[in-house]
This record gives structure tokens, C-alpha cells and sequence, in this order.
């Protein structure tokens, strides 16, 4: 489904949805008043970031680092709250 | 109606729904008891413990859940059931909304009874006017053959690709539900013929991961109502090539309206459900002595048949329309209502009004179908309506 | 047949698969989506997901956007147990009918949606023995509506419908034993579970989904709108309401009870209560007696859960 | 043709039954039925009603029985209830009766609108048979003899499908009891 609302005709029936997983064409990292700036040489890929992000917005690598995704981060500061060893500090957006 | 295909057996208005039901090969069914309904669902469970239908049935704590459990059965793509009446009907109404809007396939048998209060386990059809809205389609039988065939008919009409809502067949509580009549009933492999196992449309599936029932808020929400409307609208012509190729198979004829006498009647009485053969056994007598009247019953409720009533009406004088209901308030009780409005840009129509008869179960005996024989004869000579509503068989 | 449990020893055996999407509208430092993200990785195989109406189902799919990767079913409030038993009724007999295989089925529902409203339907489905996963997610009132009291508002909390008035302080009656009800249906396994204890809540859920029959599970879900919380401080609240023996994780299991941390000696309530706005008015002088009368209660549920588990103390 | 048949006893008698067996009987027989209970929660010793209607057109009527062309009182108490059991019957219509002897009020009146009355002691057909005052089947065969409406067969096999999931020992005791008070109604001679 892209930005362009459709007419009753092209919507599927019962109003369903039929693109799983669609919500990430919408933004929430607008939200967001303060930003969580990771600092990888701290990490200790404890992983609890991670686990706690309630988006999810902390993308895990395979080597257990991880990266922030802004476009859906609204900033709520658990992560950095969690973090045993501050490698996570939230900054002002702008 | 002729009498068509099958083996003639007798049997109660619910045993007869529950027959048909069994002989669909349902998959899940879903009910809670209530009067005048219960026999049927009783039926089914017996059904199963008995090993006659491979169906799972679910023993619900309450209507609401009975509805909502074949709502997602229907989802999950199985052939579902459930039965109820009035106040059963009453509690599972915000889910008659969702099971039509979710585009389910749910066929409901509702053994028409009063609403409370006072408590009233006889027949009114307060709970079939109470679904008018929800969108789904309705049907009334006026007999037990026609409470087994609309079953079977139903869950055809529900699963078409060009239909896919959710039907309820109603059939008058006690008058039919727990009277035995003889009817027809076809073979089982006939009925496998005519209603092969069900092809659901995006049935859940964990390969193709759908969301059912999703906020819809303003930028949406009017489209898919719009949406309903209009696919409720076109499954009309669909349901009459389905009823077409019923009446063929079962050689019993099903049309969406029922006339008699109207290529003559100067007066005609308009009715639903069991009474309507009641209308009709006393407008052949007074037919034979020589006056002009005739009947008008519906067998499908919703959709609304408005273009089959426009042709019927034309050279009617005038029409009584019976309501086994009453709304409060409105212009005039239910059918009266849709009547009215279906007619009201015909250029050539009759003067109407409006009868109440018959609630709670008070007997529509023929003595008051030929009274209001005379009040429409009366209409149709004064050439005017007097008083809009009525009521007979009510102490005064 | 005895399935092998993948129980977890560390959060690094979490799969990183995700199929639940972030662009969800759920509110900033919601406890709601761990739970969900955590489900959906903890049962792998195919799955239902039946949701009742609540902050986790207007906040994921609004149409057209929807944040789910797995079959995802909404109903309306009071229904998401019947809804799922006539889903689970419905797989149960095609597979057998049509050789369709079966999902498990996972429920989600608020307090709203479990204690109040859908409690007969969830009593029903729990004694019709369905088999199905029921999670409530307990944010403590009717989050959705705008934080009115339901039944299990914990005592002393000020809601919209249960203000920390003049005369009366909050709300007065003591929450609900959903744990108890459950087990008095019989189910198999029911459990209490918290987001700071990510790894326990894991295994329960894997435990759980191992049962076929009905199962029980009651989350303790940080809302920081609700409970007027800094966002920040969602696990550090749900760690303290653990720790101060306000929720006690334990576990249900074949007929007994166990207690999962064992809080020998608890931290003071008036810490976990700080921190929230719903309960500032607790820590008024005044309200001294309703703060006493919570303590009570806070120990006697503590005892009566250490004699459950047959621990002497 | 269109006969009309009112059923007249208590609560737990088998009024019901009595009304459905005489419809499944006429079915049998390619006949027309509408066999419908009197409506309403049934009370054991309650008078109830039972409603048939047999023609052979398809019924249009659903309505009760205001007219009947007879009327079958199971109930050997109700005969004295004359103004109840015979509303509305047409004349020259049929009454059966469970009597050693219809009482003096209800001959009264039948002769004066002319009914054919008939009667049987189904009391001690059904304490005889059954050991209990289980009056249905003895006063269907009462009935069947006294109307000629339907054939004895027909209502022997109704019997026995009804009854087939009871065990035999029923479809056999209630057999002998439609059969017994078949030979035994006789027609009263005002």
C-alpha cells in the first residue's frame, strides 16, 4: 500500500491488510524529542537494549553490536536507562 | 410450491435446519441455548458425538461468544454455524456488524422470537428487523421445506466469491421451530453436488500473513463501508441465479418475492414468515367468491427485492403491510418502513398502511386476515388512508 | 510425548528474527511491544495472533499500515477468547477434514479486555480447554480509553474513574487474582511475568506454548502515560514492582506453584511509588493508612504465594 | 380434504406425542401434516393442547385449531371440562374420549351439536401395559379406529420409529397399546 489513499474499489475486501509488517513505511522517529547516540566502544553486547526497545528500533548485528534505527526510535530513553555500561547517552534531536 | 425432489420425511422447523446443516458437512459450530432454537443446536451436538458430522462443536459460555467463535472459524477458513433467537440475537448484535464488515461466511438460523421485556419465548420477528442493518443477508421461511432448503441455500449464497456475507434464515419460533411438517429432503450426495466443501477468500494463513480487523479511522473507514455496500448491493442478482439454481436442482421454485392473485388483486396484504401461507389459504377463498386480493411475501429480506415489489404492486389499489414487530417512534414498524420506501418514487403505486399482528405469539388467525382484507378494501374505495397503523388480534 | 523445552540462559539465544514492525503508534516507552516482540520469538512454528480491542491493537493496525507478520485477528473487546477458540475449533477439525496444519493461537488482551469485560469469554475458552496461549497484558487500567480503573487497577492507584480525591484517595479495592482464576480452571501452566526479567519470561512463554490446552499468561506492562512515569524508567519500574514484592513472578505448573525470584528482603514500596504520578497522593501523610493497608496487603499475598510454593519462611 | 384434530390432556401424558405419532402416521401415507405442540413451557398435570392438521394439499394454515373436526381428549378428568375440550367443533364433528363411560355433561352437549362420540377405558390399557397412566398411544389407536383416518400399519411403524432409539420393549408395549384400544373404542349410543 503506498502514500496514495485508494478508492473502495482497489481496497481489499473486509478491510483487510494484505502487506504484513507494512507499519514501517510510517515514520515514528519524528516523535522523538531527545536521541539515543550509541557509542559501540563501550558495548558490551549485553544485548538488553536490544530486548527492552519497544519499536523495535535497535537493530542487532550478528556480532551483537547494535545500531539505532532513527526512522523509528521516538526516543523514550530505555535503552540508554538499561545500558550497564552507558554506552547509550541521550542527546538533544537538534 | 410444487413439491420437487427428495424423500419425504416429517420433521420439526428445527430439526430441519439441523438436518440441512449436517448435510452441508458444517465444520465448526458454535451456539448457546435458547428457545425456541435450542432443539437444533442440540441436534447438532448429537450429530457429532454420534460421529454422523465431522464437525467440531463449540460448547460457548453465551451468544456473543457463540457468534464471535464462528466469526473466526469463518475466518480460519471453515464452513460455520450457529443458531439463535431474540435475546440471543440481542446480545450477539455488535458482533452481526463485525461478522458482515469482516466479510465471513456465518450461517445463523434464527427461530424469530419476542424481545424482553416482558420474557416471551414466542414469536415476534423483533430479532430478524433487529439484523436488518448489519449486513446480512435474510431469508424467511414459511414453512419447514423451506427452513431445510434456505439452509442449504444459504451457506451457498454466503460462500459465493460474489457474495461472501454472512446469511441468517429465519424461521418463525414454535409455529415452525417445533411444529412437524412433511417435507422433501435430498439425498446427501445431491446436496455435496450442490454445495461442494467451502472455498474460502484470504483465510488465515500463517504462509500469507493477513491482519483481520484493523482501525479504520476517517481516511478509510467510509470507503470500505462503501465498499460493503455496494458488494452487498451486486450479490443480489447473484443470489437469484443461486435461488434459479436451487429451485432447479430441488425442483422447488425460490424466489426472492411470492405473489398470489396479483395479476387481478385490487387489494393486497404484504407479510413475512409462517403467516404468510396463513394469508394466502384465506385470500383463495375469498378469491373463489369472486373478490379481488391477493398476497405479497418475501423470501429474501435482505437485499431488499425493491424492483420485484414495484412490478408486483402495479394495479394494487391498496396494500397492507404486516409487521410482526413494532418501532417506536418511526412512521411505521419495520417492513412497513422498507415498503414504503421502496415504493415511494413509483410512479404508479398503492395506498399503504401499516398492520401490527401477532406479537409474543398471539395466533394470526384467518378471521383477522379477513379483516384487514376489509380495512384495505375500505382504503382502496375511500381512496385514502385513514388511519396509518393498525393493530388486530389485541384486546382493546 | 514429552516436547525439549528451548529453555534460554541468556538474552544472546533470542532469535533475532523480528515479525513484529516498528512504525506502530504504541506510546514512547510502552511496555506493550516487548511483550509481543518477545512472544513472536519465543514460538517459532506457524501461529494466530487474536487480539482484543486495547492499546495493542488500535496502536499496531491502523489501516492501511499493520505491524504484524503473522496472521493477526481482531474482533472486538470482550471476544478475543471466543474468537480464538472458534479459530482453534476451526484448524482442529481441518486438519483433520483437509490435512491443513495447525497454528498455534496466541491471545492478547488487555486488563480491560481479561479481568472486566472478557472474562466470561476467556472463562469459557479456559474451561472448554482450547488450545491456546492467553497473554494479558496488564498496563493496570483502561489505558486505550484514557486511564479509567478496571479490576485490576492495583489499590491505592488514582484513574480517571478512581481519582485521588479529597475523601476518596485513589482506588480502594485490591486487584484481581488472575493467576488464580486461571488455576481454578484447571489449566496446565500459568505464570506472572515482567520485561526486566526478559530471559524468565522467554522460558514462560516457550513453557507455555509447549502445553497443548489452554494456558495462562498475566505481564506486568510499564505505561508511562497512565502511571504519569518518565518513558526512560519503564524497566526500572516494572524491576521495582518485582523487587518490592508488589509482582511476585511465579509460575503454575503441573499442579504447583513456584516462585521465580524469590525477593528475600523487598525494597521499600514508597520507591516504586515515587516514581509513578497514579500513586504520588500515597505518599501524603494523610493517606497513611491506605499506604499501611497496601503494605498489608503486599505481605499477606506474599506469604500466601510462599505457602502456595511451599516454602517455609 | 383437510381434517383437523385437537389433542386435549396434562402435562406428561404425552398430548404432544399423541398429535405428532397420528402426523408421522398420515405422512406415511403421502398425506400432509402440520403437527404443532401447544406453545408454551410445559407444566406436568398442566392442560395442554396439541394441534393436527392433515390434508392431502400442501398446508398453508399455521395457525392453532379453532375449528376442529375432532377432538381427542386423553385426559379421562378433562370430559367434565365440556365448554374447554369443545370449543369451536364442528358439528356432526368426532369426539374420542378416555372413559369406561362418557360422564352425563359432556353427552349432553355432544348430542345437541351432533358429534359422533367415541370412547375407550385407556386407563387400564395403560396401567395394564405400561403400569403407569401413559395415555397417548392407547388413545391414537382409539383414535385411528374411530376417525378411519389413517391405517393402523401406518401408525404401528410411526411407532416404531419413534420409538426405535427407546429399545424395542417400548416400541413393543406402545404397539399393544394403540392396538388394544383400536379393538376396544366403541361408539357411544346417545
Amino acid at each position: 500500500m503506498s502514500t496514495k489513499k485508494l478508492g473502495w474499489r482497489e481496497l481489499p475486501i473486509g478491510a483487510i491488510i494484505t502487506t504484513p509488517g507494512n507499519s514501517v513505511e510510517y515514520k515514528t522517529g519524528a516523535w522523538r524529542a531527545l536521541k539515543p547516540v550509541y557509542h559501540k566502544e563501550k558495548c558490551v553486547k549485553c544485548l538488553l537494549c536490544w530486548i527492552h526497545c519497544p519499536e523495535p528500533a535497535i537493530i542487532r548485528h550478528e556480532d551483537d553490536t547494535i545500531e539505532i534505527d532513527y526512522d523509528y526510535c521516538k526516543g523514550c530513553g530505555i535503552c540508554a536507562n538499561v545500558c550497564p555500561v552507558k554506552a547509550i547517552e541521550m542527546v538533544m534531536e537538534r | 410450491m410444487t413439491e420437487g425432489r427428495g424423500k419425504p420425511v416429517g420433521l420439526s422447523g428445527d430439526l430441519a435446519v439441523a438436518y440441512a446443516v449436517k448435510q452441508a458437512d458444517v465444520d465448526v459450530i458454535a451456539a448457546y441455548p435458547i428457545t425456541p432454537q435450542t432443539i437444533i443446536v442440540e441436534k447438532l451436538a448429537e450429530y457429532v458425538n454420534d460421529g454422523e458430522l465431522n464437525a467440531a462443536f463449540v460448547p460457548v459460555e453465551s451468544e456473543h461468544s457463540a457468534l464471535s467463535a464462528v466469526v473466526g472459524a469463518s475466518l480460519a477458513g471453515a464452513r460455520v454455524f450457529t443458531a439463535t433467537a431474540s435475546q440471543g440475537l440481542a446480545l450477539m448484535y455488535e458482533i452481526l456488524w463485525i461478522a458482515s464488515g469482516l466479510r465471513t461466511t456465518v450461517v445463523m438460523a434464527l427461530a424469530n422470537r419476542a424481545l424482553s421485556p416482558n420474557i416471551n419465548i414466542h414469536c415476534s420477528h423483533d430479532d430478524a428487523y433487529a439484523a436488518r442493518d448489519a449486513g446480512w443477508i435474510q431469508f424467511f421461511a414459511e414453512n419447514v421445506q423451506e427452513a431445510y432448503d434456505l439452509t442449504l441455500l444459504a451457506f451457498r449464497v454466503s460462500e459465493d466469491k460474489k457474495v461472501l456475507f454472512p446469511s441468517i434464515i429465519n424461521l418463525d419460533g414454535f409455529i415452525l421451530s417445533h411444529s412437524l411438517e412433511r417435507l422433501l429432503v435430498l439425498d446427501d450426495k445431491e446436496v455435496k453436488e450442490f454445495l461442494p466443501p467451502k472455498e474460502p477468500v484470504n483465510p488465515i494463513d500463517p504462509d500469507n500473513p493477513k491482519t483481520y480487523g484493523p482501525l479504520d479511522l476517517y481516511d478509510y473507514y467510509i470507503e470500505h463501508k462503501r465498499q460493503q455496500a455496494e458488494h452487498f448491493k451486486a450479490s443480489y442478482p447473484r443470489i437469484l441465479e443461486l435461488m434459479r439454481e436451487f429451485s432447479e436442482f430441488a425442483g422447488r421454485e425460490y424466489k426472492p418475492i411470492k405473489t398470489y392473485g396479483l395479476e387481478d388483486a385490487e387489494v393486497a396484504i404484504m407479510i413475512l414468515g409462517s403467516s404468510a401461507g396463513t394469508a394466502r389459504y384465506v385470500a383463495r377463498k375469498l378469491r373463489a367468491k369472486g373478490e379481488k386480493v391477493g398476497v405479497i411475501s418475501l423470501t429474501l429480506y435482505r437485499p431488499f427485492p425493491v424492483n420485484e415489489l414495484l412490478e408486483a404492486v402495479k394495479g394494487l389499489k391498496a396494500l397492507a403491510v404486516m409487521d410482526r414487530s413494532y418501532s417506536f417512534g418511526s412512521p411505521g414498524a419495520q417492513l412497513f418502513m422498507d415498503v414504503t420506501a421502496a415504493l415511494i418514487n413509483a410512479k404508479e403505486k398503492p395506498l399503504m398502511f401499516n398492520v401490527i399482528y401477532g406479537l409474543g405469539g398471539r395466533d394470526l388467525m384467518p378471521d383477522h386476515i379477513v379483516q384487514v382484507f376489509e380495512m384495505a378494501k375500505q382504503v382502496a374505495k375511500e381512496g385514502e388512508v385513514k388511519e396509518a397503523q393498525v393493530w388486530v388480534g389485541v384486546r382493546e | 510425548m514429552e516436547k525439549e523445552l528451548k529453555l534460554i540462559k541468556s538474552i544472546k539465544e533470542i532469535p533475532i528474527r523480528e515479525d513484529f514492525a516498528p512504525g506502530h503508534r504504541l506510546c514512547t516507552g510502552c511496555g506493550i511491544p516487548q511483550l509481543v516482540r518477545m512472544v513472536l520469538k519465543a514460538i517459532p512454528g506457524p501461529k494466530v495472533v487474536v487480539n482484543a480491542t486495547g492499546c495493542l491493537e488500535v496502536a499496531t493496525t491502523i489501516f492501511p499500515y499493520t505491524s504484524w507478520k503473522v496472521p493477526w485477528v481482531h474482533n472486538a473487546f470482550e471476544n478475543a477468547a471466543a474468537t480464538a477458540s472458534g479459530i482453534e475449533a476451526a484448524f482442529r477439525i481441518l486438519e483433520k477434514k483437509r490435512g491443513i496444519k495447525r497454528p498455534k493461537i496466541i491471545v492478547f488482551g488487555g486488563d480491560g479486555g481479561t479481568f472486566d469485560i472478557g472474562l466470561q469469554a476467556l472463562s469459557g475458552a479456559l474451561e472448554r480447554g482450547h488450545d491456546l496461549i492467553y497473554i494479558c497484558y496488564d498496563n493496570e487500567a483502561y489505558m486505550n480509553t484514557g486511564i479509567q480503573r478496571s479490576s485490576a487497577t492495583p489499590k491505592g492507584a488514582a484513574t480517571t474513574t478512581s481519582p485521588a480525591g479529597r475523601v476518596i484517595p485513589g482506588k480502594l479495592e485490591r486487584k484481581k487474582d488472575l493467576i488464580g482464576i486461571a488455576v481454578a480452571h484447571g489449566v496446565k501452566y500459568a505464570a506472572t511475568m515482567n520485561p526486566a526479567y526478559p530471559i524468565d519470561m522467554y522460558n514462560k512463554i516457550v513453557k507455555a506454548a509447549s502445553i497443548e490446552g489452554p494456558t495462562v499468561l498475566h505481564y506486568f506492562t510499564p505505561c508511562p502515560t497512565g502511571w504519569r512515569a518518565d518513558p526512560s524508567k519503564s524497566i526500572e519500574i516494572a524491576r521495582l514492582a518485582v523487587l518490592t514484592r508488589i509482582w511476585p513472578l511465579y509460575e503454575y505448573e503441573d499442579g504447583k506453584y513456584k516462585i521465580n525470584v524469590l525477593v528475600k528482603k523487598p525494597r521499600p514500596v514508597e520507591e516504586y511509588f515515587k516514581l509513578q504520578g497514579r500513586f504520588r497522593h500515597l505518599l501524603d501523610p494523610k493517606n497513611k493508612w491506605l499506604l499501611e493497608e497496601i503494605k498489608r496487603d503486599i505481605e499477606e499475598n506474599w506469604r500466601r504465594l510462599l505457602r502456595l510454593a511451599g516454602i517455609e519462611e | 380434504m383437510l381434517v383437523e384434530v385437537r389433542w386435549h390432556g396434562r402435562g406428561g401424558q404425552g398430548v404432544v406425542t399423541s398429535s405428532e405419532l397420528l402426523a408421522r402416521a398420515a405422512i406415511k401415507e403421502g398425506m400432509y401434516v402440520y403437527h404443532a405442540p401447544e406453545f408454551g413451557p410445559e407444566r406436568r398435570g398442566a392442560p395442554v393442547r396439541a394441534y393436527t392438521r392433515i390434508s392431502d394439499e400442501p398446508i398453508e394454515l399455521h395457525c392453532g385449531i379453532y375449528e376442529p373436526d375432532a377432538v381427542v381428549v386423553i385426559d379421562p378428568l378433562l370430559q367434565y371440562d365440556v365448554d374447554y375440550i369443545l370449543a369451536g367443533i364442528k358439528e356432526g364433528g368426532l369426539l374420542v374420549l378416555n372413559a369406561k363411560e362418557p360422564a352425563d355433561v359432556v353427552v349432553a352437549k355432544a348430542k345437541e351439536i351432533k358429534l359422533k362420540v367415541w370412547y375407550v377405558d385407556a386407563y387400564t390399557i395403560a396401567m395394564e401395559i405400561f403400569g403407569r397412566p401413559l395415555y397417548n398411544t392407547p388413545m391414537l389407536g382409539a383414535f385411528v379406529k374411530a376417525s378411519g383416518l389413517v391405517k393402523l400399519e401406518s401408525v404401528l411403524e410411526a411407532i416404531k420409529d419413534r420409538f426405535a432409539a427407546m429399545g424395542e420393549e417400548i416400541v413393543n408395549k406402545n404397539k399393544e397399546a394403540v392396538k388394544r384400544a383400536y379393538e376396544e373404542v366403541k361408539p357411544y349410543e346417545y
